[in-house]
């Protein structure tokens, strides 16, 4: 019989979850990197310390003088968060405190202008974990490509025209740069799959030392799907090898999150205008579709994607619901 | 107005002073849709939520949430035909869920746990019904009559209820155990059962509709239609439901060593031609003019409408089939059957638009046979209800089984002639019992049908695995005797594992997705049971209306409509 | 006003030599400032390092253009005119001249001094390091402070075993020159003020 | 007690008896000394801070942001190119309003490429919103940087201690060093009021609209304009410890005769001092160093100058196409005086070039001018100069 049901208000305060970014930031409508930012905390827990890059996130989630953040939280600059928190983590171990301090930067501040600041922070073996919210494009200022951009790829300054098809070069393989630190640990994770990704959070916050994780966040605005696309986006990504999710210990590849329905790239395409250009039947067209199914078909070779037969935790079993679901004691 | 912050710094959380909800132009609401199987179950069971509390782990509100509109359910899972299963989504995924074993298990638990069925204290001015005939559709008018509040009188021309399910249904499919204590159960919930009342003979339905506020009329049928094969019927010739009949109840072996021919695709003909089998008759032929159920190149309606698995049984037993043929002539000697002439047979559609039976000529092959026996269906016996049935041989009544005849006068079951099986009939009682009740206040008549069903589309499958069906042990051939249950049931593990392959159609599964995936933490989990009865509350300060959640439940529950304009 | 310049090779520890020397003066009484001339050269290069000092405090922070004394630890150098460049007509040099026969003098310095104080480091400290002699022979010539204060300087500054190598160092090379010749020297500068404040005759 | 040690040493000295709790660094001449002299301070366990050895000036500069953030006290070291690399993160942490301490031991900046002393690196960031404060010698240096850790802590601004590069850097004289116990009364430890710490989750950083950034910028300057007062207290304070003169924001040496006063800032002021003693014959003079450039200290300027008739203005940087940058702030802040003396302003010693004591009567000529120079490099050599480029 139904009983009188709580407010949200009142729903909101007993939600059997730790709640790190709340409701009330500005992102658009089914933003991905926002959704990313949100489990990611959720799994981070409440005694942390985020410092946040210049981008996306950081602006929708604190113009003055309203807060997104439930966590200590601090924005300095574009090309400095590892920096930044490096900083922090010095300063708790001076204080002797054991507070975990992580850094939130997209592929903008990561892959290009913030790279330099990682690479010695990661050197440097802070015990910091680094998560780059990779949405593939400097979305903040407009969709200007960066070196994550996908190679065929049209933003504004990739555009498509009678001479190009996009963007002309191919996405940087950070993680592979940063594995070569020889760091404790490095994953890449999708917002496609949020069991997987709170479980790679939780391993890197309690590893000691320098650990990244590169989180494929979908932009409906900048790459031109519907926000209730968000999820089905990223999980084409995976299930077609577009996108490797893979975990990197000491440079070795311990792990993979295996495919069991390949798809083909096109099916990814087909939901994106950032690829629409890649469509047709014109001879160059054709080509970037071959060229990317290549890249694709490399990463699922590169890292043995195919499941063998289906496994629990490949690209079907991990997403597999239950009456009851995941989320604890209910509120 | 605000006062800069040193720094300008903010305060945890403060963005909740910032209502997104005034982005959103749609949003996203809980609508419960009927699943298939709810959607194709002639007694309007909804196995999608019965299913769903057991696989809470509550079977005692699973029953209870099937007893709401099936009170014989440890029958039904035994002998329906469980079109559910045809319907299930599921079926498109990988296999059906087995709906008919947990429905049996359920009804066979509340047996075993003694579970009350649910009835309100009678009031003593409470308005009284009389029901004619305690088959499925007179215990099912009466049980829903009885949950309604009414003092129900059921009167019955034999000695047990249960009507065709006590007169025609063998043990080995519905053992007498199982049949009487589940109607033994509802019948307890204080209905005055009168038995050996014969309509027109011991009661008369102008003195019932006299001394009750409405009458329901279920009287079945019990009169075979005429039979003959191009005129000529031998001097010894049994009825199939009759000899059906003699051997449950007598107990009297009908044909040992005899070669006999069946003629009917039906569950009476298949159900003879095994008990002929059980009783020691040589060989069984079963002659019919449709399909085998199986045949995928028949259309359905051309199949033979016995239970597939109950065919599959008998043709393991040696009943020897004929689909799409016909009994053309009979080969007497002295009046007595010593053989029968079948041929090939087609439906055809005819000039008229019907369909028309062609035999083909120079197909003909004669069977050697002892017997015919004839399970061509039966018809309504008119003693006692002349006045309304006139020169037919079945009652008319619309959905809500009144009788345009009689006001206050409704019917159902097998004497309406349509689909003659038995959740039918629980249907046709579960509806007339609500069109009584709303008879007898005088309220005006409502309108059946619970909109569309969720159609496989509907479903996000990316959220399901691939698990296979349970199947139930069933009992050797060698060691069937015609009265030991063949079919063995699932035990509670792998009715659970059952319920646990149910995609939950157009109800809320409670899984997290929309929980877990939504960008803007606009929703919220509860305990509380909500208005929509889902497990989650839609925040609409804060919801953007983005259609994530909508996108990502597994199940249909969510659907998105229009923002309305004023709140 | 005293200034001394020293002269060495990238790497010959010649801004110690200015660091140490000063440090033995400070401790003498005076005030005293020391300071490289700021370069970029690398090991090997000829470089100099300048000391300051007289009885009142010195907050000048210019460069020296005129220095009394030249200490040159290595007799190479001599080969560059900048060596001896501005060293006063009155003023004196100390030469680092190693085993071989002594440099014959020019008119660039009015009195010259030559000390052996390679070989003098080899023997004592067992490494080719000049400037410890070289200072030990400056103090003795001018008499400025006391021996005792470089060799206090060089206990502050050393583990043990090195110092007392050090201090060998300090003695030999003591031993090996005049005490006091260069201490007219001193006074002279004492009282010619004119002169190095108007920067005449530059 | 006094002892003979390098500048560098002496600075890393000070830095460490205020305990700081993190400190980051980028090596760059003439920085060096000083950071490699607490490394080794730290090595040898008698500094009990983290050392992070960066990889830049720009993760130098974030890196004690973070710290200061933490709440923890942070100190960094730079110069010339780094702080210009460093400039966009110092705008952040005055804008931030964290309490931190750098030593910039000034240098030219390039190109051409010169590691040699001037003022044009800390003078590039003179608006980054950070307090600026020039030493004139080693010892000023010691006690400044002790000083700066409390006016930062207490204003939650940023303090620059600027230290001429090699000049003092590198200069090796006697020093008076305090006690640890001295520096532990002086300065309490650091506590940040907000601090980063799940116990309260604190936002910091955020973005602010047209709406409210003038407020953020007005409230920087207030900030500044209440430094002055924290500085002279923090001196005074000192100054009672350590018995040395309070050094007060700037300044002055001469008598109230003197019509004519000549203001500079750094070490060169000492040299000008000694040419002053050196050539009774130029007459009364009134010198001044101003300490204290952000903020900067208008009305002790004015009181300085009261009774002048020219004042000359030498510093080590340009504004080219603007020219002198502190005589002109200095000529504007003037105007505000009845009668204001003429201002004439110069550089010299760009690029390390030496700043002998004949630059004194020459400055002193150039104020009997007949009319002022708005701006001249008084020691460049046109000679030196190809005709168009004279």
């Amino acid at each position: 019989m139904p009983t009188a049901t709580p407010t949200a208000t009142e729903l909101r305060r007993h939600q059997p979850r730790f709640v790190g970014l709340d409701s009330g930031h500005r992102a658009c409508q089914g933003c991905g990197e926002a959704l990313a930012a949100r489990l990611v905390t959720e799994a981070i827990g409440p005694d942390a310390i985020i410092a946040n890059a210049t981008g996306c996130l950081e602006v929708f989630t604190t113009p003055w003088p309203n807060s997104a953040w439930r966590l200590p939280w601090i924005h300095s600059v574009f090309e400095n968060v590892a920096a930044v928190a490096a900083g922090v983590e010095a300063a708790l171990k001076v204080q002797g405190r054991a507070t975990k301090v992580v850094a939130f930067a997209g592929d903008g501040g990561t892959f290009d202008i913030g790279f330099q600041a990682l690479s010695g922070m990661i050197e440097r073996g802070h015990d910091v974990l680094y998560v780059c919210f990779d949405n593939e494009a400097y979305m903040n200022t407009g969709i200007q490509r960066s070196s994550s951009t996908p190679h065929a790829a049209s933003t504004t300054t990739s555009p498509v025209g009678r001479m190009r098809e996009g963007k002309r070069h191919l996405k940087k393989d950070v993680l592979a740069i940063v594995a070569a630190h020889h760091l404790p640990y490095a994953a890449t994770a999708t917002v496609a799959y949020p069991r997987d990704l709170e479980a790679k959070v939780r391993r890197a916050v309690t590893t000691e030392g320098p650990t990244f994780l590169q989180v494929h966040s979908p932009c409906p605005l900048g790459w031109g799907h519907d926000g209730a696309l968000t999820i089905a986006v990223a999980r084409l990504a995976v299930e077609t090898g577009f996108f490797p999710v893979i975990e990197i210990e000491r440079g070795r590849v311990t792990a993979v999150l295996p495919i069991r329905e390949k798809k083909p790239v096109v099916d990814y395409f087909r939901l994106q205008t950032r690829f629409r250009h890649l469509l047709g039947d014109d001879p160059q067209a054709v080509e970037e579709r071959a060229h990317l199914q290549a890249l694709a078909d490399h990463n699922i070779e590169t890292y043995g994607l195919m499941a063998a037969h289906s496994s629990p935790r490949d690209t079907v079993g991990l997403a597999t619901v239950h009456r009851g679901g995941t989320g604890g004691g209910i509120a | 107005m605000a006062v800069l912050t040193r720094g300008a710094d903010a305060l945890p959380g403060s963005a909740l002073d910032f209502r997104t909800g005034d982005w959103r132009d749609q949003r996203p609401i809980h609508r419960h849709r009927p699943a298939p199987c709810h959607h194709a179950c002639p007694a309007g069971e909804d196995p999608q939520a019965y299913i769903a509390r057991l696989d809470e782990g509550n079977p005692r509100a699973a029953w209870e949430a099937l007893i709401a509109a099936n009170p014989l359910p440890a029958i039904t899972g035994r002998v329906c035909h469980h079109p559910c299963e045809d319907d299930c989504n599921r079926g498109q995924f990988d296999q059906a869920i087995a709906i008919h074993e947990i429905e049996r298990f359920l009804g066979d638990a509340a047996i075993r746990e003694d579970w009350p069925y649910p009835v309100p204290e009678l009031a003593d001015d409470a308005p009284e019904v009389a029901v004619v005939g305690a088959g499925p559709a007179g215990l099912s008018a009466a049980y829903h009559l009885r949950r309604l509040g009414h003092r129900v009188a059921l009167y019955d021309r034999y000695g047990e209820a249960g009507g065709m399910l006590a007169l025609a249904i063998p043990g080995y499919r519905l053992p007498r155990a199982v049949r009487e204590a589940e109607i033994d159960r509802l019948l307890a919930t204080g209905i005055d059962f009168h038995r050996h009342q014969v309509l027109g003979r011991d009661v008369y339905l102008d003195d019932l509709g006299r001394r009750h506020g409405a009458v329901f009329l279920a009287p079945g049928c019990h009169r075979p239609r005429e039979w003959s094969v191009d005129g000529a019927r031998p001097d010894d010739a049994r009825d199939g439901l009759g000899l059906l009949k003699e051997w449950l109840n007598v107990g009297v072996t009908p044909a040992p060593g005899k070669r006999v021919v069946v003629q009917g695709g039906g569950n009476t003909g298949v159900d003879i031609a095994r008990v002929l089998r059980f009783s020691g008759a040589g060989e069984v032929h079963l002659v019919t003019a449709s399909a085998l159920p199986d045949d995928e190149s028949a259309p359905p309606e051309d199949r033979m409408s016995a239970i597939p698995r109950e065919v599959a049984q008998a043709r393991d037993e040696g009943v020897i089939i004929h689909p799409h043929h016909t009994l053309t002539r009979l080969i007497l000697r002295e009046g007595r059957v010593v053989g029968v002439e079948i041929a090939a047979l087609r439906k055809l559609d005819g000039d008229d638009g019907h369909r028309r039976r062609v035999a083909f000529e120079g197909t003909e092959t004669v069977i050697a046979a002892d017997e015919v026996v004839p399970a061509i269906g039966e018809i309504v016996d008119p003693l006692g209800i002349e006045a309304l049935i006139g020169r037919e041989r079945y009652l008319r009544a619309d959905a809500w089984g009144r009788l345009a005849e009689a006001l206050g006068v409704f019917a159902g079951g097998d004497a309406l002639g349509q689909a003659g099986t038995v959740t039918a009939a629980i249907g046709d009682g579960h509806r007339a019992a609500e069109a009584i009740a709303r008879h007898i206040r005088h309220e005006p008549e409502s309108v059946l049908g619970g909109g569309e069903p969720v159609a496989f589309d509907d479903l996000n499958r990316h959220y399901f695995d691939r698990a296979p069906r349970q199947k139930a042990t069933v009992l050797p051939v060698a060691e069937r005797d015609g009265t030991t249950e063949i079919e063995r049931g699932l035990g509670h593990e792998r009715v659970a594992a059952e319920a646990r392959r149910c995609f939950s159609c157009g109800d809320c599964l409670a899984c997290d997705n929309c929980w877990t995936l939504c960008p803007d933490l606009a929703v919220l989990k509860t305990r509380a049971a909500t208005a929509d009865g889902g497990s989650y509350v839609f925040d609409y300060d804060y919801c953007k209306g983005c259609g994530l959640c909508a996108e990502e439940c597994p199940s249909g529950y969510i659907a998105m409509i229009e923002e309305p304009t004023a709140t | 006003m005293i200034e001394v310049r020293i002269h060495g090779r990238g790497g010959q520890g010649n801004v110690v030599a200015a660091y140490l020397l000063a440090a033995a003066v400070i401790r003498g009484g005076y005030h005293a400032q020391a300071f490289p001339a700021f370069g970029a050269e690398r090991r090997g290069a000829p470089v100099v390092a300048f000391v300051r000092c007289r009885e009142r405090p010195i907050l000048r922070r210019s460069a020296v253009e005129r220095p009394n004394f030249a200490i040159v630890q290595d007799p190479a150098l001599l080969r560059l005119d900048a060596t001896l460049a501005g060293l006063r007509d009155d003023g004196a040099l100390l030469l680092n001249a190693g085993r071989e026969a002594a440099w014959n003098g020019t008119s660039a310095a009015a009195r010259w001094v030559g000390l052996p104080a390679t070989a003098i480091a080899e023997e004592t400290i067992g490494r080719p390091i000049p400037n410890t002699p070289l200072l030990a022979a400056f103090l003795t010539l001018t008499g400025l402070v006391p021996l005792d204060a470089l060799t206090a300087v060089i206990d502050e500054r050393f583990d043990a075993a090195k110092a007392a190598a050090n201090r060998r160092a300090v003695a030999e090379a003591a031993a090996r020159v005049d005490e006091g010749a260069w201490a007219d020297l001193i006074h002279e500068k004492q009282a010619d003020r004119v002169r190095e404040t108007t920067g005449q005759g530059r | 007690m006094k002892t003979a040690t390098e500048g560098s040493q002496a600075i890393a000295q000070a830095v460490t008896m205020c305990r700081p709790q993190v400190v980051a660094a980028y090596p760059i001449t003439p920085q060096t000394h000083i950071v490699e002299r607490i490394a080794k301070l730290v090595a040898d366990g008698q500094a009990a801070c983290e050392m992070v050895s960066v990889e830049s000036e720009f993760s130098a500069a974030s890196v004690v942001l973070g710290a200061a953030a933490a709440g923890s006290r942070a100190y960094t070291a730079t110069a010339s190119q780094g702080v210009l690399l460093m400039s966009e993160v110092l705008y952040n942490i005055a804008g931030l309003r964290l309490p931190l301490v750098l030593t910039c031991a000034n240098r030219a900046v390039g190109a051409p490429i010169n590691i040699w002393n001037d003022h044009q690196d800390s003078m590039a960031v003179r608006d980054a919103g950070w307090v600026q404060i020039y030493c004139t010698d080693n010892q000023d240096a010691v006690d400044t940087t002790i000083q700066a850790f409390r006016v930062a802590e207490r204003l939650e601004l940023p303090v620059m201690v600027c230290v001429d590069g090699f000049i003092l850097t590198h200069l090796f004289e006697a020093i008076d060093l305090p006690t640890q116990a001295e520096v532990d009364g002086f300065l309490p430890p650091y506590r940040f009021s907000r601090a980063l710490d799940p116990a309260s989750p604190r936002t910091l950083g955020t973005l602010v609209t047209p709406a409210y950034f003038a407020e953020t910028r007005h409230a920087l300057d207030a900030a500044h304009g209440r430094a002055l007062g924290e500085i002279a207290g923090a001196a005074d304070a000192w100054s009672a410890i350590s018995g040395r003169e309070s050094a007060g924001p700037l300044r002055v040496v001469g008598d109230e005769q003197a019509r004519i006063g000549v203001l500079t800032l750094g070490s060169v002021f000492g040299t000008l001092l000694e040419a002053r003693d050196e050539m009774p014959e130029l007459g009364p003079l009134r010198l001044m160093a101003l300490r204290v450039f952000r903020p900067f200290p208008v009305e002790a300027l004015k009181a300085a100058c009261a009774g002048l008739s020219d004042l000359v203005v030498l510093e080590r940087a340009l504004s080219p196409g603007g020219g002198a940058i502190v005589g002109t702030e200095v000529r504007a802040a003037l105007s505000e005086m009845a009668t204001p003396p003429r201002v004439h302003a110069f550089a010299a010693g760009l690029g390390g070039r030496d700043i002998p004591l004949s630059l004194l009567p020459r400055l002193v000529a150039a104020a009997g001018a007949e009319t002022p120079t708005r701006f001249a490099i008084i020691d460049v050599d046109l000679d030196k100069l190809a005709p168009e480029d004279r």
